[in-house]
């Protein structure tokens, strides 16, 4: 694409357009109306390369590069990490709480944008006299050119302002150490003081056969125990319950331990298996798991 | 320049308002008597501006001028004419009696801290009134004079809503609440004539290019200074709504009679007898010298409301169960007789209009005093609490029937020459309007005798058969009152000599003529 | 194809920007509809730069990323500052300003 | 000494006495009915001194002037106090304080055992002093102020005994209706002042020539309603009867003798006024013919004796003002009838009191009879009295009367005619009831019981200091009328002031004596008829509709209630409503669309950064919309 077409654009960079532009649209509108921040963050990363490919179509390599490499490349993944940090409350409901708030945003933007088009519709924008003179030796050279002459006390304030950003960041986020560290026995003075739970917390996923982390424990009567889990997870809602599995997986292994002694008779153990497996079901599994080393 | 007297007689006052306010507050007493002696030191200094002043003299004199904003021109000057001498020689005088008559009515109830003391506020609060309506009085720069007419509201407010009456007024049971509501009604209606006027007084200046009246009303005179018509009748309006807001002229009276039901009776004096003057007398100096055009060209109308306020405050004073706001619309009445007399434009109108300012205040003053010694001795303002004191008090009974013979204006006390003087000056050249006005003197006695009957005579009411008569204190509020009104009854001259000139002034500020009896065209 | 159309694609994106601005309470959400917004006048800047024949428009659009670059670190910052201080990513909680 | 400057004495006196006796407290309890009574009779013999040096000068220098000081000095309006004493005035004078000292003297006795008696005292001289004032006034405006003091006194004095609700209310009432007829009087006194520039007796009176005649008659008038207020003449009448409230002293001395009749002499004083206007003196005849019977008619049905008294009062008074109207031919006999009544009247009076006196203040008639055996002294002058008002030959009221009848045919024409045989009829009924009243007390059986208490009255005679009095003013009643009009002295006395002329008359003096004594006989037969010759009923019987409307005053309070208080009420109560919502509430309601509209405005700033950050969206939009719109024009 070195030589950009003046009035109008190849068919090829028309037909990117309204591909890719759709795409745009579509990734923006998914910015405001996903529910999880997560998800929100990953469509506009898309949007913005999207946005960069645009760039370049216009003859901006450099800024198209650079959108990718800086806003896509840093600045999304730095969202990415606060939306860690802050613990992502699994979903904020898009239930409005303003009363007309949603209705007077959607007038307004929508109004808004009306009215961009009509002003750009009516604004005199025939003839494009393309970048072909001003890209002649090299995109970047041009930029550099005005940047360091044109524009060096802007680019001078902007370093400034960079700096200043930074150890702002710093300020904002960093927290001072007022008092003295504890030391470990007080914690557990404190710990043994608060009387909650004073062993450590008991490990989660029983059987490893899944991502055991997010699997809470059963509690002997297999009922999963939270406390298993870790909080960010417990947080976000991501804890998968396993108890009903792991019973039916007891009922099968009973079913076969019965089928192979004979022992006739499903209805009895249907009738006491509820008994028997709100009672002990470790100790059956653990049962039929000597069962099975011994085949 | 010689001592100046009329600061002097402004200064005192307020000199006594912080010397009283500054009292500590175990030294209840001691803040009564500084208050009184401060008042009657007042007095004394109003009587040598009286003696000082000269009525065939120029028309302000005892003047004093300095320069006080430069950028705006605004000076502070003062001087008097006998309209103005007359005015602050009633007011120096009814404040006496007004402290006297109120000797007990701000004492705290329980005293509540050491620090806290009503006492001496009521009656700084009083003093500064009397300061600030006497330099009202006084200020012939007409931005001096509008700062003092609106910086009066302050203290009366706090008067009104922070003294209220302690009689309740079967109305309904939360005083403090319809007080508060009576003062605030009082500071807003005031406020917005007061803004209303502001407005006029800028555009004055704009037009006129100082305040000064002399210096205005000269170049009006003299044609230098002609106003366009609308302009003037523009100005007019400004000036004359926030005076009649304050006179009080229907319609827009109605914050009288809930000012005056809700504060004692001394404060409720201090509104109808004082500080109300004030609108009355700037309409005759202000209104009448600076816009002599639109004066003429709005009398049809003010002539009407005058009217209607007449008989409207005289039908509602008979319709009333409270005896304070019976004092109350009975006034109404009254000014509407002073705002007749002064737009009759005739000079027995406007010297009827001025003494019957003086006249009013005295009277109005008997009667409410008196009313607020019965009702102190009741608790209730309501006429049909009472019955037969007469029996158990004459001799409140008899000052009473004096009070209220006055308000009727019987001859031989004051009101009946100023009121007749009106009716006259009205009379010759509306006579309609004159003849209409006369049946606002049948009215007053029927309101008044009906007041005297339902409380005075007739079978003693249990509740009031226990009622001690006047004490010395309270006799000696009233006894003079009356002394007072009988002797300018008899000889009102003292006060026409004083006055008669001024309005010769006023006269020819509007360029009008007396009507000639016919008698006499014929010849 | 006309590149106008670019500079519709830049407002449209800067509508939408400004809609989820409104409508979402989320902090960080909403602020990257802020960047979209962004986004969306640098591709209008670029645009022009092609129209005009000059690179201007780029270094604007440069400068404008520059600046959105400090303006993440600084706004995250905050972000994380508020969280702490009140366990809560809604704007909404943040309404100091009423009476 | 000059004798001018005597004149402001007689006022002076009494006024002296008023304010000692109402100011000085209860240590002049013991004196104060003397001090009272003495200054009353300083003031009849001062009135007696100006008289005779009076007397000693020519007919045409014997009016005097007193000028005191300039009393409301206004520019181009004169008001002063000045005294003018003349014959009419000296008449006056001596009439009032004369009467006055007696009736104080009578009040001594009659207020004995009234605790508040130095008051009453008091009251009565300051009546007696502006009663002086008014005659001796030389200005309408001063008259006025002595008017409007009477007028005070008679209120005071009604409802002396205030504890009695009805008194009060007969006092307030008596103080309203004269209230409208002073109404009158200041319209006439503004009018003049439009018309001649002053209103002092003597300019005014001079010029009269000047203006026209619908000015007159304006002025005249108005005079005419003050006197029908002040002198109880329909319409304005209707609180002379409740006024009788008041003690009896009172009702002899203010409500028959003197203070009534007040607008006689306003009239009379105001001859040239008339003389002017005949329309005027027109409606004065009418006014006086219609009171005349009416007064009369309501005297017959009262079996209050008081009131029967009053309505009679009434009737004559309506002699004097139907003459006054008759112009010069009238005013002198006006006056003579005014004093001779002053004469008998209050002696009817008195002698009224002093029967209820004796009677425990029982003032119905129907519960009287036969009382001269017990009170011989009472009966003689009260009798006296009867005969002197019935016009019997010889004493006071024939005399007067005799004359107002010939000078009202004397006036001529249809109007002449009407007005005498109205006049006539008058005698007839004034004959008739008081006959009926002098039956009715004296004569009959006794008819009293005792009361709820059980005690009877037991009539006796009053003391001396009531009957002397009585006595007195009953040698007045017999022999004025002859000593005034032998050689028509009386006359000649005041024609100076009144300029007397003779009327033509269609009747010889002696054919109108003639009817008189026929139209006096008839009356008398009548009454003698129904309560002389068959016992009298002690509760009254139902009677005609005439009568029960006559016992009600012919119905008049029941008009003023209905129409003047009723409607006055409702007004009143309206319009206190229509303050509170209407004037006020504009007020008000303005305030709370204010407040109402700030509160929805407060709800806006919900602290809500995004909407705060709609509203500023919005802004934007509109900016650009803005500039879009101007580009497009």
């Amino acid at each position: 694409m070195t030589a950009v077409a003046a009035y109008t654009t190849s068919t090829g960079e028309a037909l990117q357009f309204w591909v890719l532009g759709t795409v745009a649209v579509i990734g923006a509108l998914c910015t405001i109306l996903m529910r999880k921040a997560v998800h929100s963050a990953l469509c506009l990363a898309g949007t913005m390369i999207i946005l960069a490919v645009f760039y370049l179509a216009n003859g901006a390599y450099f800024l198209g590069i650079v959108q990718i490499v800086v806003y896509t490349g840093a600045i999304m993944m730095l969202f990415l990490f606060v939306v860690m940090l802050v613990g992502v409350t699994a979903a904020d409901s898009l239930k409005e709480t303003i009363k007309g708030q949603r209705w007077l945003a959607a007038l307004c933007g929508f109004g808004f944008a009306i009215l961009l088009f009509a002003g750009i519709g009516n604004a005199s924008l025939k003839d494009f006299n393309g970048l072909a003179k001003a890209n002649a030796n090299g995109n970047v050279e041009g930029l550099a050119a005005l940047i360091f002459t044109k524009y060096v006390f802007a680019f001078e304030i902007t370093g400034a302002l960079l700096i200043t950003a930074t150890v702002g960041a710093m300020v904002l986020t960093h927290r001072e150490r007022t008092e003295r560290a504890k030391t470990q026995r007080e914690r557990a003075e404190e710990r043994v003081r608060a009387g909650k739970h004073l062993p450590p917390l008991p490990a989660p996923g029983v059987y490893a056969r899944h991502n055991a982390v997010d699997i809470a424990g059963l509690l002997p009567d297999g009922t999963p125990s939270e406390l298993t889990v870790n909080q960010t997870l417990r947080e976000r809602g991501q804890i998968r319950d396993v108890s009903s599995e792991a019973l039916n997986d007891l009922r099968a292994l009973e079913q076969r331990a019965s089928d192979r002694l004979e022992r006739p008779g499903p209805l009895r153990t249907g009738s006491g298996r509820a008994g028997e497996s709100a009672s002990d079901p470790v100790a059956a599994a653990a049962g039929e798991q000597t069962e099975e080393a011994s085949k | 320049m010689s001592f100046p007297l009329l600061t002097a007689t402004a200064a005192l006052p307020a000199v006594g308002a912080i010397a009283t306010a500054a009292v500590p507050a175990a030294r209840r007493t001691a803040a009564k008597w500084l208050a009184l002696f401060f008042s009657l030191a007042t007095l004394a200094l109003a009587v040598v501006v009286a003696v000082r002043f000269d009525p065939d003299g120029d028309r302000y004199q005892l003047t004093e001028s300095r320069a006080w904003i430069k950028d705006f021109g605004v000076r502070y000057e003062l001087g008097v004419d006998g309209i103005g001498v007359a005015l602050i020689a009633l007011t120096a005088l009814l404040i006496p009696f007004i402290i006297l008559a109120g000797w007990h009515d701000a004492d705290p109830l329980e005293t509540k801290s050491s620090r806290w003391r009503p006492t001496q506020g009521f009656f700084a609060l009083i003093l500064a009134v009397e300061a600030m309506v006497i330099i009202s009085f006084e200020a012939t720069d007409v931005f001096l004079f509008y700062i003092f007419f609106e910086a009066m509201l302050i203290p009366m407010y706090f008067l009104i809503g922070g003294f209220g009456d302690r009689a309740h007024s079967g109305s309904d049971e939360n005083a403090s609440a319809q007080r508060s509501y009576a003062a605030v009604k009082f500071l807003l209606y005031n406020l917005v004539g007061g803004l209303i006027m502001l407005a006029a007084v800028i555009g004055l200046y704009v037009v006129a290019g100082n305040f000064s009246l002399q210096e205005i009303a000269e170049a009006r005179a003299n044609g230098s200074l002609d106003m366009a018509t609308n302009t003037e009748r523009l100005l007019f309006l400004g000036f004359f709504f926030a005076f009649a807001v304050k006179a009080p002229l229907w319609p827009l009276h109605t914050w009288l009679p809930n000012a005056m039901g809700e504060a004692t009776a001394p404060v409720a004096v201090l509104i109808t007898a004082v500080v109300d003057k004030v609108g009355t007398f700037a309409m005759l100096r202000f209104c009448l010298q600076l816009f002599p055009e639109a004066s003429k060209w709005a009398t049809p109308v003010i002539l009407v409301l005058a009217l209607v306020s007449i008989v409207y405050g005289a039908l509602l004073a008979v319709g009333q169960r409270d005896i304070k706001r019976l004092v109350a619309y009975a006034s109404i009445s009254h000014f509407g007789f002073i705002i007749l007399g002064i737009f009759a434009m005739t000079s027995q109108g406007q010297s009827g209009a001025t003494l019957y300012m003086v006249n009013h205040g005295i009277s109005t003053a008997a009667l409410m005093l008196v009313a607020g010694f019965l009702i102190s001795r009741r608790g209730s303002r309501l006429i049909a609490d009472y019955g037969g004191v007469q029996k158990v008090a004459p001799v409140l009974a008899g000052t009473f029937l004096i009070g209220g013979l006055a308000t009727l204006s019987l001859p031989g006390l004051a009101p009946f020459v100023s009121e007749f003087l009106v009716l006259v000056g009205t009379f010759a050249r509306y006579p309609a309007v004159g003849i209409i006005a006369t049946f606002g003197i049948v009215l007053a006695a029927l309101y008044t005798l009906v007041l005297y009957q339902r409380t005075m005579t007739g079978p003693v009411k249990p509740e009031v058969a226990s009622m001690p008569d006047l004490k010395v204190r309270e006799l000696a509020v009233v006894a003079p009152l009356i002394a007072l009104l009988i002797v300018l009854g008899v000889y009102p001259k003292p006060v026409t000599e004083l006055v008669n000139p001024a309005v010769k002034h006023t006269m020819s500020d509007v360029q009008k003529k007396d009507p000639k009896p016919d008698v006499e065209a014929a010849k | 194809m006309n590149p106008v159309n670019y500079l519709y694609l830049a407002a449209l994106l800067f509508a939408i920007g400004a809609t989820g601005v409104l409508i979402r309470r989320n902090v960080i959400v909403v602020f990257m509809c802020v960047e979209l917004m962004l986004n969306a006048c640098n591709l209008a800047f670029v645009a022009f730069a092609r129209l005009h024949g000059n690179l201007d428009g780029q270094i604007i659009a440069f400068f404008t990323m520059v600046v959105a670059a400090a303006e993440v670190v600084v706004g995250l910052a905050i972000i994380v500052s508020l969280f702490r201080s009140r366990h809560s990513a809604s704007v909404d909680d943040a309404s100091l300003m009423k009476l | 000494m000059d004798t001018e400057n005597l004149i402001a004495l007689l006022v002076a006196a009494p006024l002296l006495g008023a304010a000692v006796l109402l100011c000085g407290g209860r240590r002049l309890d013991r004196v104060g009915h003397w001090i009272g009574t003495a200054l009353a009779a300083v003031s009849f013999v001062i009135g007696l001194v100006l008289f005779t040096d009076m007397l000693g000068k020519g007919a045409e220098d014997r009016s005097l002037h007193q000028h005191l000081f300039s009393w409301i000095p206004v520019e181009g309006f004169q008001a002063d106090v000045a005294f003018q004493l003349d014959q009419l005035s000296v008449t006056f004078v001596l009439l009032i304080s004369g009467v006055g000292t007696l009736i104080h003297l009578y009040s001594i006795g009659y207020m004995e055992h009234d605790e508040r008696r130095r008051r009453f005292f008091g009251y009565l001289n300051l009546f007696l002093a502006a009663m002086l004032l008014l005659v001796l006034a030389d200005n309408y405006l001063l008259l006025y102020v002595g008017w409007e003091g009477v007028g005070l006194a008679s209120y005071l004095l009604i409802g002396f005994w205030q504890h009695k609700p009805s008194a009060a209310t007969a006092a307030k009432k008596a103080f309203l209706v004269n209230r409208v007829g002073d109404m009158g009087l200041s319209i006439a006194i503004m009018l003049m002042f439009t018309t001649f520039g002053t209103f002092a007796f003597e300019p005014v009176l001079e010029a009269t020539g000047e203006t026209s005649e619908g000015k007159l008659t304006a002025i005249g008038l108005m005079l005419l309603l003050a006197a029908c207020g002040k002198s109880a003449q329909v319409p304005l009448q209707s609180w002379l009867g409740d006024a009788m409230e008041g003690p009896t002293p009172v009702s002899a001395l203010i409500h028959a003798a003197t203070m009534v009749t007040a607008g006689v002499y306003l009239i009379v004083r105001s001859g040239e006024i008339f003389n002017g206007a005949p329309d005027a003196q027109l409606a004065v005849t009418v006014v006086g013919a219609v009171t005349l019977l009416f007064g009369a008619i309501v005297g017959c049905a009262k079996d209050d004796i008081k009131k029967a008294l009053a309505g009679s009062t009434m009737s004559q008074i309506g002699y004097m003002i139907l003459a006054a109207g008759l112009g010069p031919i009238g005013y002198v006999f006006a006056i003579m009838h005014l004093v001779t009544h002053g004469f008998f009247k209050a002696g009817l009076f008195l002698g009224a009191g002093s029967v209820m006196h004796g009677m425990n203040d029982e003032v119905d008639m129907r519960k009287y009879g036969g009382l001269r055996k017990y009170m011989p002294v009472t009966f003689v002058t009260f009798g006296l009295g009867y005969l002197a008002i019935i016009g019997f030959p010889g004493l006071s009221g024939f005399f007067s009367k005799d004359k107002i009848i010939e000078a009202a045919f004397a006036k001529g024409g249809t109007e002449g005619w009407i007005l005498g045989s109205v006049a006539l009829l008058g005698a007839a009924i004034t004959a008739y009831y008081m006959t009926r009243v002098m039956l009715l007390t004296f004569f009959g059986e006794k008819r009293w019981q005792p009361d709820a208490e059980g005690n009877a009255p037991h009539p006796h005679e009053s003391p001396k200091s009531m009957t002397i009095p009585m006595i007195l003013l009953a040698f007045g009643s017999v022999f004025a009328g002859g000593f005034f009009s032998v050689g028509d002295r009386f006359m000649h006395w005041l024609e100076p002031v009144t300029h007397h002329d003779h009327g033509d008359s269609p009747l010889s003096a002696a054919t109108v004596t003639g009817a008189t004594m026929v139209v006096l006989v008839i009356g008398v037969t009548l009454a003698w008829l129904q309560y002389g010759r068959r016992p009298v009923p002690v509760v009254a019987p139902r009677g005609s509709l005439l009568t029960r409307a006559a016992r009600r005053d012919l119905l008049q309070d029941d008009f003023n209630h209905v129409v003047l208080v009723r409607g006055g009420e409702h007004l009143t109560r309206s319009l206190v409503y229509v303050d509170h919502t209407l004037v006020d509430g504009v007020v008000n309601g303005t305030a709370a669309s204010v407040g109402g509209l700030s509160g929805r405005l407060r709800k806006l700033q919900n602290g809500y950064a995004r909407s705060y950050a709609v509203s500023m969206f919005g802004g934007a939009a509109v900016l650009i919309a803005a500039t879009l719109l101007m580009r497009a024009v």
